[in-house]
């Protein structure tokens, strides 16, 4: 009991919960959705889909966390921004005009740290008017909402660029003899490089002092200005890297479509994570779980076969029912009714 | 020195932006002139198409003001719309009676977003992407079609929609074809207008109205001081989905139709507007007036685009963006020195 | 300028470039006639697809400076209030024709009244407008007889074939997009009357991922239960296609899957001709020559059809069927030809 | 007998005719501390009540549990006028029961203009129920001048200090109509002429028959205008006297529950002799409509004061100094060698340390933990990339948590659950596990108890012996006094003179008034 009441405290537990009781829900319907399988020499069931089509958002939630706890603001220029950088790589590999291209115009390597690079612009342009000019993050990044995409289109010359280049596809599918999506070690090292980062070095107690009270960090010597264009770039890298993986699994720029609304589920990912979207103290792990418990739910509403143009409403009762369970204040109202009960039964045992 | 502190926070950026605003337009006017940017109808136009964003704009304002805000309201004007659509265009109900229940829904939309706002306390951003969802998932469910509202369906809600206030004549122009254009504008106009005044009413002259200042500028003070932030709150998210509700009739009596497609996107243009006119996100500034004129720089930028008519698909996107980007530069500027003088 | 951008696009818009080249021969005199460019403003959906792309530069290129015609082009990014707002904007610009790809196919009443009572007359292209008869002409395809060709060509296909039993799964278009209910009605029709077993149907909006989204997770709903899958476009083509692939499921012409696909772009015709898409139905983007004419009759005085359907012919893999016979959407019977793609349509296609 | 009493029983009992609030048994805990244990508290009518302990003792907790800002775990409260056990959900209900509240911490709006601050929640309205402005911004007018304070009451209030906000915060409250009025450190921004003003106000309200609890750290305010005391230790109540039973001694033991060698002496005797290196010297720095051009020097070892009226710039001119606020003009030396401070983080480099006066905007970084709070400025020096290990963060945080006799329920306690003055000790601690050379501090005995004031001031005396320059900023003059070696004056944001040798509170007094010139 004691050990249970010590675990429920534990800062992750409620978003681990709730991925959870998503899960459970599906188990109850359909066991079969758990079944992993090995097809072909790589791994197949709902489950490795979760973990694999889960990634996009999960590398973007890592950076909007971050953007979150210092700025107290979204960016909801990400799902634009994967579109850019996914354009970017696709124009410098088939070389720009060219719709369809099996041969690359430059290494691989090249193109995908351009897209990458193209993130780090567009996020280093949001940071600078965010922490410099002191724009409101979401009106900052609404700027790029509206032209990244556009952007990406004109590199990819008005059409969908597909590089039919065998390697290229390896990042969003699978590499030749490993039987895990390629996506999930994506995943796995960026969250590794952040957390790591944020464990060695200040910047975790930079982000949160700047994002609870910038006026207060700048006189403790932290230059929060700074931090907070240092978050925004992470950010726009993250979104470039989702863009990369997003961008591959499709071997091409679908400028239109890639990344189309992932920022809302980017939000959703940090909030359903146990962070406050007003800033400050922020919990990389919760925001990841968050994004996997996303993923979950509209996985689980495919495989039940609900209509996608439905399945809204049944994902924002999940969503509600998640959060009212999280809610502080509504874990209050059933400890001071449960206690009001307890009351009420010693009393009644007293009159009887 | 102490006129120009005299226009704090508020006032100054409100001021700004009418500025900017009026230098924009009447740049329009001198570099498209020859393309009818200076007719009177060029900025009536304005007016009608935009009259439902503009409540939904006022709503926002208003929920912005708490420190809030409310990404919900596209979707609902899109639930509102498909109602009325498929109500009057399919089963062919009479029009006042959807429009009561639309109001109504909207009142209770907005009762549940507010009372988990306010009183679970969950991240408004969050209690309105579900409110989001739910309302564009239901659009669907209710129809998954297009449908229209037609004279033979419903005459009144046609008559409405077709309704002209014209303006006086010699506000109009004899175009190439012979024919005199006079300026007019529609029945949703003068409804915007309405929600605007009302608003601006509320929002400086009531306690209601102050209140949302309070909650937005400090929630704690405002708890300490004996507002009941809770149901301020609340309040807030009601009216805003309740003037949802009045800027979804009025999109549909400009579009006279449903769909799942429709009002995408509308948030965003309803927050940007606001952000523009000065309300700021974080809570406590802000004036209906300022997103009034959100709305109208908007427009404008868009006008813009479209009159030039030269521009690739991609480069209006980008052009937008541009003179977004430019504008909201040029009032954090305005902004910034006008700080650095008053310090 | 537009023009420079139409040039930008050359490579795959073949048609699109021959165009004018076509009708130049009779197009000389109209802009003589009176001497002064006709100014005709276009509001286009938006630039979502290919599809959309090669439809865009169609009109830009029939209606051209080259032609006479003074072009005032609107991206109205899938956004239907913004494309009403941008008529408004061509009736106060003074336009002498209006041309519109409607965004959605109602609500347009009112504003075809101002623009008529402005005296401009309205074009409409690619999509329907429902509501309201106050245009001149339209062109584009019919949606309905795609989805029909799809419901005939299969129920040929598979006697030909001897397949008793068809397992369908489909996955729609954008929900509400005149395309996507077209294509399901034409279709469902067939599925209705043949009693075929419609196992699931999803919507994968026209993307690839999409697609590949919906059948992943069909391949593991149904494993092993499916026969047909029929895409409304190619671009999810492409993503079922990778996912079957994935899955180990085997598909198009030598395999157990039939796949069937709309749009027939290059990409597209490209997989018919290796023999992974069965059949592909075409949707003819290049409306700009019809629209042209159609402008050059008007400027001539002439009265001109209030509906012009698009030639759309149906590409497929195998030649084991020269034509099909069915009644089309307007009750007509007709007898289409089946095209097998060889190089050459691959190469001619948009 | 062994029986609980329900709660119908509970309303039999009465209260005593002139009796305002009882307070009974009051139990209040948060994660980690127990508040309030069974702590009481009954207030008179017509009295002035001192609520009286150490930081941390549960003063503010027991206000806020009257008040509705928390709900008490157990205990019974009764109001004069309203019948049974009173339990105030919001303070909206306190409002209604007539009780009035100025905080600890300001809390008002600042995005709204001063006369609405005022009224707010209590707007006049016109025949038509709508705010009626006019009556509004006349009535504040005339309450902020008989305050004796005339500023703009249309202005938005963040325009103004602290001290301002914090008299206006006191004027709202007063100007409700109530039965009780609580002040909870009403006094700790304001200068010796506020308080004075204030007092006034209180006496009136005593005069009307207004029961007033009032919590202060100053002794002396306390015996200027209170009639009784209670006394609270650990969140327990210690005891209720009156104040003639009560001696200044007496106090102080009963509140730290040991006896105190009052306030002795703890300035050495005689001239310390001045060590001529230089620490710092300024020459002609000002910041545009703050300060105007000042030259200021510190030697190694000296303890310096600033004083002046309340907004004579006394802050704004330590801010300029250390870079807060960017000076515009005139150059700084540190050890004779010219630095160039752009933000904060170069005056922290060059050995500075600044404390400010306002803990809540400038101070705090509330939602971190105590630790976190601590290490943060020595981090920042540091850099991002060295950052402080864990093992090293726990040493430094336990060390001062010891030193300064922080009050926290654990070091990863987030800071602001701690009470108002160990929030001020954690602040300090953050400057001072930098070893500054040059350490600032801006009022930072505001809001600390009796006790840890002395032990702070005997702290600063003995950094001067240590080598360390320090500026003292204070309400206080006598605090001074007792610490400094010399004092500037500022005047409307301008320094106008320095006093040495000579110093008492009569020559301070008369050289911030101006009396020569
Ligand atoms: N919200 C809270 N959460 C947790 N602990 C709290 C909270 N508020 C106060 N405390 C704790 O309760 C105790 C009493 O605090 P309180 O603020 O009442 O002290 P105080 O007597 O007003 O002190 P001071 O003179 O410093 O203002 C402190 O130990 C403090 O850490
Ligand atoms: N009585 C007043 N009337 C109008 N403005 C005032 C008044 N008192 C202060 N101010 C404003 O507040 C500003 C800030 O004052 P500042 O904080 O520098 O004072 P200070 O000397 O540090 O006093 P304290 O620290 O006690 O508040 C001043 O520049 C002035 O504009
Ligand atoms: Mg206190
Ligand atoms: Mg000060």
């Amino acid at each position: 009991m004691e050990k249970i009441k010590k675990l429920t405290k534990q800062q992750l537990f409620l978003p681990f919960f709730c991925l959870l009781l998503v899960l459970l829900i599906n188990l109850i319907k359909n066991p079969a959705f758990f079944s992993i399988g090995i097809q072909h020499g790589v791994l197949y069931g709902r489950l490795i889909d979760i973990l694999n089509r889960g990634s996009e958002i999960a590398i973007l939630a890592v950076g909007q966390t971050l953007v979150v706890a210092v700025s107290a603001g979204t960016d909801i220029s990400v799902g634009s921004v994967m579109s850019l950088s996914a354009c970017g790589t696709c124009m410098m590999l088939a070389g720009y005009g060219v719709n369809s291209t099996t041969e690359l115009a430059v290494p691989m390597g090249v193109g995908i740290l351009f897209g990458i690079f193209l993130g780090g612009v567009c996020g280093a342009m949001n940071g600078a008017l965010v922490a410099k000019l002191k724009i409101q993050p979401m009106v900052a990044t609404l700027i790029l909402f509206t032209a990244a995409r556009a952007i990406g289109l004109l590199m990819c010359n008005n059409q969908i660029t597909y590089i039919r280049y065998e390697p290229y596809k390896y990042l969003g599918n699978f590499i030749p003899g490993c039987p895990v999506p390629t996506a999930i070690f994506v995943t796995i090292a960026v969250i590794a490089v952040v957390t790591l980062f944020l464990k060695k070095t200040a910047l975790g107690l930079y982000i949160q002092s700047a994002g609870i009270n910038s006026r207060a960090a700048r006189i403790s010597g932290i230059n929060s200005a700074l931090i907070c264009f240092l978050c925004y770039v992470i950010c726009g890298v993250c979104a470039g890297i989702a863009g990369m993986v997003a961008s591959s699994r499709i071997y091409s720029a679908d400028s239109n479509n890639i990344g189309l609304n992932y920022e809302l589920d980017a939000i959703l990912a940090v909030a359903l994570g146990g962070n406050s979207l007003g800033g400050g103290k922020f919990n990389l792990a919760g925001a990841v779980i968050g994004a996997y418990t996303i993923q979950a739910i509209t996985t689980t509403l495919l495989a039940m076969g609900v209509s996608t143009d439905q399945a809204p409403v049944v994902k924002a009762i999940i969503v509600i029912i998640i959060v009212v369970v999280q809610a502080p204040t509504f874990k209050e109202w059933i400890a001071n009714a449960e206690a009001k009960r307890k009351a009420l039964k010693v009393e009644g045992g007293q009159q009887a | 020195m102490k006129s120009l502190k005299k226009f704090s926070g508020n006032t100054l950026l409100l001021l700004i932006t009418i500025v900017l605003f009026v230098v924009m337009y009447a740049a329009g006017c001198v570099v498209y002139s020859a393309k009818g940017f200076t007719h009177v109808q060029t900025f009536l136009n304005l007016l009608i198409t935009n009259a439902g964003l503009i409540c939904v704009a006022c709503g926002m304002t208003c929920v912005m003001l708490t420190g809030g805000i409310d990404i919900s309201v596209g979707s609902l004007v899109a639930m509102d719309c498909m109602i009325l659509a498929y109500g009057m265009g399919v089963k062919g109900w009479p029009c006042i009676p959807l429009i009561i229940l639309i109001l109504v829904i909207g009142l209770v939309f907005g009762a549940v977003q507010g009372f988990l706002i306010g009183y679970l306390k969950i991240q408004p951003f969050i209690i309105t992407m579900a409110g989001m969802f739910f309302a564009r998932g239901m659009t669907a469910v209710i129809c998954t079609d297009q449908i229209s509202i037609t004279q033979q369906m419903n005459p009144t809600f046609y008559k409405w929609a077709n309704a002209k206030i014209n303006l006086p004549k010699f506000l109009g122009y004899v175009n190439k074809k012979g024919k005199t254009v006079v300026p007019f504008i529609r029945p949703t106009v003068v409804i915007a207008i309405l929600v605007v005044a009302l608003i601006f009413f509320l929002l400086k002259y009531t306690k209601f109205g102050r209140s949302l200042y309070a909650v937005g500028g400090n929630q704690q003070s405002a708890t300490m001081m004996g507002l009941n932030v809770k149901t301020t709150k609340m309040k807030a998210y009601m009216l805003s989905s309740f003037l949802c509700s009045i800027g979804g009739i009025c999109y549909c009596l400009n579009t006279m139709s449903g769909s799942v497609q429709q009002a995408l996107g509308f948030e965003m243009n309803a927050i940007a507007s606001a952000v523009i006119g000065g309300t700021l996100l974080t809570g406590g500034v802000g004036n209906v007036i300022g997103s009034l004129f959100g709305v109208l720089i908007n427009g404008t930028i868009s006008t813009l685009v479209t009159t030039n008519g030269k521009l690739l698909s991609s480069w209006s996107n980008i052009m937008t963006a541009a003179l977004l980007c430019f504008f909201i530069i040029l009032q954090s500027l305005f902004a910034y020195f006008k700080n650095r003088n008053s310090r | 300028g537009g023009s420079g951008g139409a040039d930008a696009t050359a490579p795959d818009a073949t048609d699109a470039t021959e165009a004018p080249a076509d009708t130049s021969a009779d197009a000389g005199e109209a802009p003589a006639a009176d001497g002064e460019a006709i100014t005709v403003g276009f509001a286009q959906v938006g630039h979502e697809s290919d599809w959309r792309t090669a439809s865009t530069n169609s009109v830009k290129a029939a209606l051209s400076s080259e032609n006479g015609i003074d072009l005032q082009f609107v991206d109205c990014d899938n956004d239907s209030a913004a494309q009403l707002e941008a008529v408004r904007n061509f009736i106060e610009q003074d336009v002498d024709y209006i041309v519109i790809d409607p965004i959605v196919s109602t609500g347009w009443d009112t504003v075809l009244t101002e623009a008529d009572d402005a005296g401009i007359p309205v074009i409409v292209i690619d999509r329907t407008i429902d509501d309201s008869d106050k245009y001149v002409s339209w062109v584009g395809s019919e949606f309905t007889n795609e989805g029909l060709a799809a419901g005939a060509w299969l129920k040929a296909y598979a006697e030909a074939k001897g397949i008793k039993e068809l397992n369908i799964l489909e996955i729609t278009g954008t929900t509400g997009s005149s395309a996507e209910i077209g294509r399901t009605k034409g279709f469902h029709q067939f599925v209705d009357s043949e009693g075929w077993k419609l196992l699931d149907s999803q919507t994968g909006d026209f993307t690839q991922e999409g697609g590949q989204k919906v059948m992943e997770s069909y391949c593991k709903s149904y494993a092993g239960k499916f026969n047909v899958v029929i895409c409304q476009n190619d671009n999810e083509a492409f993503g079922a296609i990778d996912a079957m692939k994935a899955a180990g499921v085997s598909y198009g012409v030598d395999g157990d899957v039939i796949v069937i696909s709309f749009d027939a772009c290059t990409a597209g015709l490209q997989k018919v001709l290796d023999k992974e898409i069965n059949a592909d139905f075409q949707c003819n983007p290049l409306q700009g020559p019809d629209c042209l004419k159609i402008i050059q009759a008007l400027q001539g005085g002439q009265t001109v059809e209030k509906q012009t359907f698009m030639e759309e012919p149906w590409f497929v893999s195998e030649d084991v069927l020269k034509d099909i016979s069915y009644k089309n959407n307007s009750g007509k019977d007709v007898t289409e030809p089946l095209i097998v793609v060889d190089k050459a349509t691959v190469d001619e296609a948009y | 007998m062994n029986c609980p009493i329900t709660f119908k029983q509970r309303k039999v009992l009465f209260m005593e005719q002139n009796e305002l609030i009882v307070m009974r048994d009051i139990v209040k805990a948060f994660p980690g501390v127990i508040a309030l244990n069974h702590a009481q508290l009954t207030l008179h009518k017509g009295e002035i009540h001192a609520l009286m302990g150490e930081n941390g003792a549960g003063k503010s907790t027991i206000i806020k549990c009257l008040t509705g800002v928390y709900e008490r775990d157990a205990g019974e409260v009764y109001v004069q006028g309203v019948e049974g056990n009173v339990f105030n959900h919001s303070t909206e209900d306190a409002q209604k029961v007539g009780i009035a509240t100025v905080y600890q911490e300001v809390n008002l709006c600042p995005n709204l203009s001063v006369a609405e601050n005022l009224f707010i929640g209590r707007e006049p309205v016109t025949k038509l129920g709508t705010v009626d402005w006019r009556t509004m911004n006349k009535r504040a007018k005339e309450i902020m001048t008989g305050l004796g304070i005339s500023i703009d009451v249309t202005v938005a209030l963040e325009n103004y200090s602290l001290a301002i906000q914090q008299m206006i915060a006191i004027a709202r409250a007063v100007d409700m109509e109530c039965k009780v009025l609580i002040l909870d450190e009403p006094t700790s921004s304001l200068d010796d002429n506020e308080v004075e003003k204030l007092f006034n106000v209180m006496r009136d309200l005593k005069a009307k028959g207004v029961g007033i609890i009032f919590v202060t750290h100053f002794l002396e305010q306390v015996y200027a205008v209170c009639d009784r005391i209670t006394v609270m230790r650990n969140g327990s109540f210690v005891g209720d006297y009156s104040i003639s039973e009560l001696p200044r001694v007496k106090l102080v033991a009963a509140m730290l529950g040991k006896d105190f060698d009052d306030l002795a002496a703890i300035k050495p005797e005689g001239n310390v002799e001045i060590n001529p290196e230089i620490m710092l010297k300024a020459e002609g720095l000002s910041h545009k409509g703050t300060v105007k051009p000042f030259d200021f020097e510190i030697h190694k070892g000296e303890v310096v004061g600033v004083t002046g009226l309340l907004g004579s710039g006394r802050s704004e001119m330590v801010r300029c100094i250390y870079g807060a606020d960017k000076a515009q003009t005139g150059k700084e030396y540190i050890k004779g060698k010219e630095i160039n401070i752009k933000a904060p983080i170069d005056a922290i480099k060059e050995g500075m340390a600044y404390l400010p006066d306002d803990r809540k905007a400038d101070g705090c970084i509330g939602d971190l933990s105590v630790r976190d709070n601590i290490i943060l400025a020595l981090q920042a020096r540091n850099g991002m990339f060295k950052k402080v290990s864990r093992a090293k963060q726990i040493e430094i945080a336990d060390k001062f948590i010891d030193m300064l006799q922080i009050k926290t329920a654990s070091r990863e306690t987030p800071l602001s659950q701690l009470s108002g003055g160990n929030q001020q000790k954690v602040i300090l601690a953050r400057w001072l596990c930098t070893h500054p050379d040059f350490l600032i501090l801006d009022e930072p005995t505001r809001g600390i108890d009796i006790g840890t004031k002395t032990e702070f001031q005997k702290l600063i005396l003995q950094f001067a012996q240590e080598g360390m320059s320090v500026v003292f900023i204070s309400s206080e003059i006598e605090e001074m006094l007792r610490t400094c070696t010399r004092m500037c004056v500022m005047r409307d944001g301008e320094k106008v003179g320095e006093i040495d040798g000579d110093m008492t509170q009569e020559s301070v007094m008369s050289a911030i008034a101006g009396g020569e010139k």
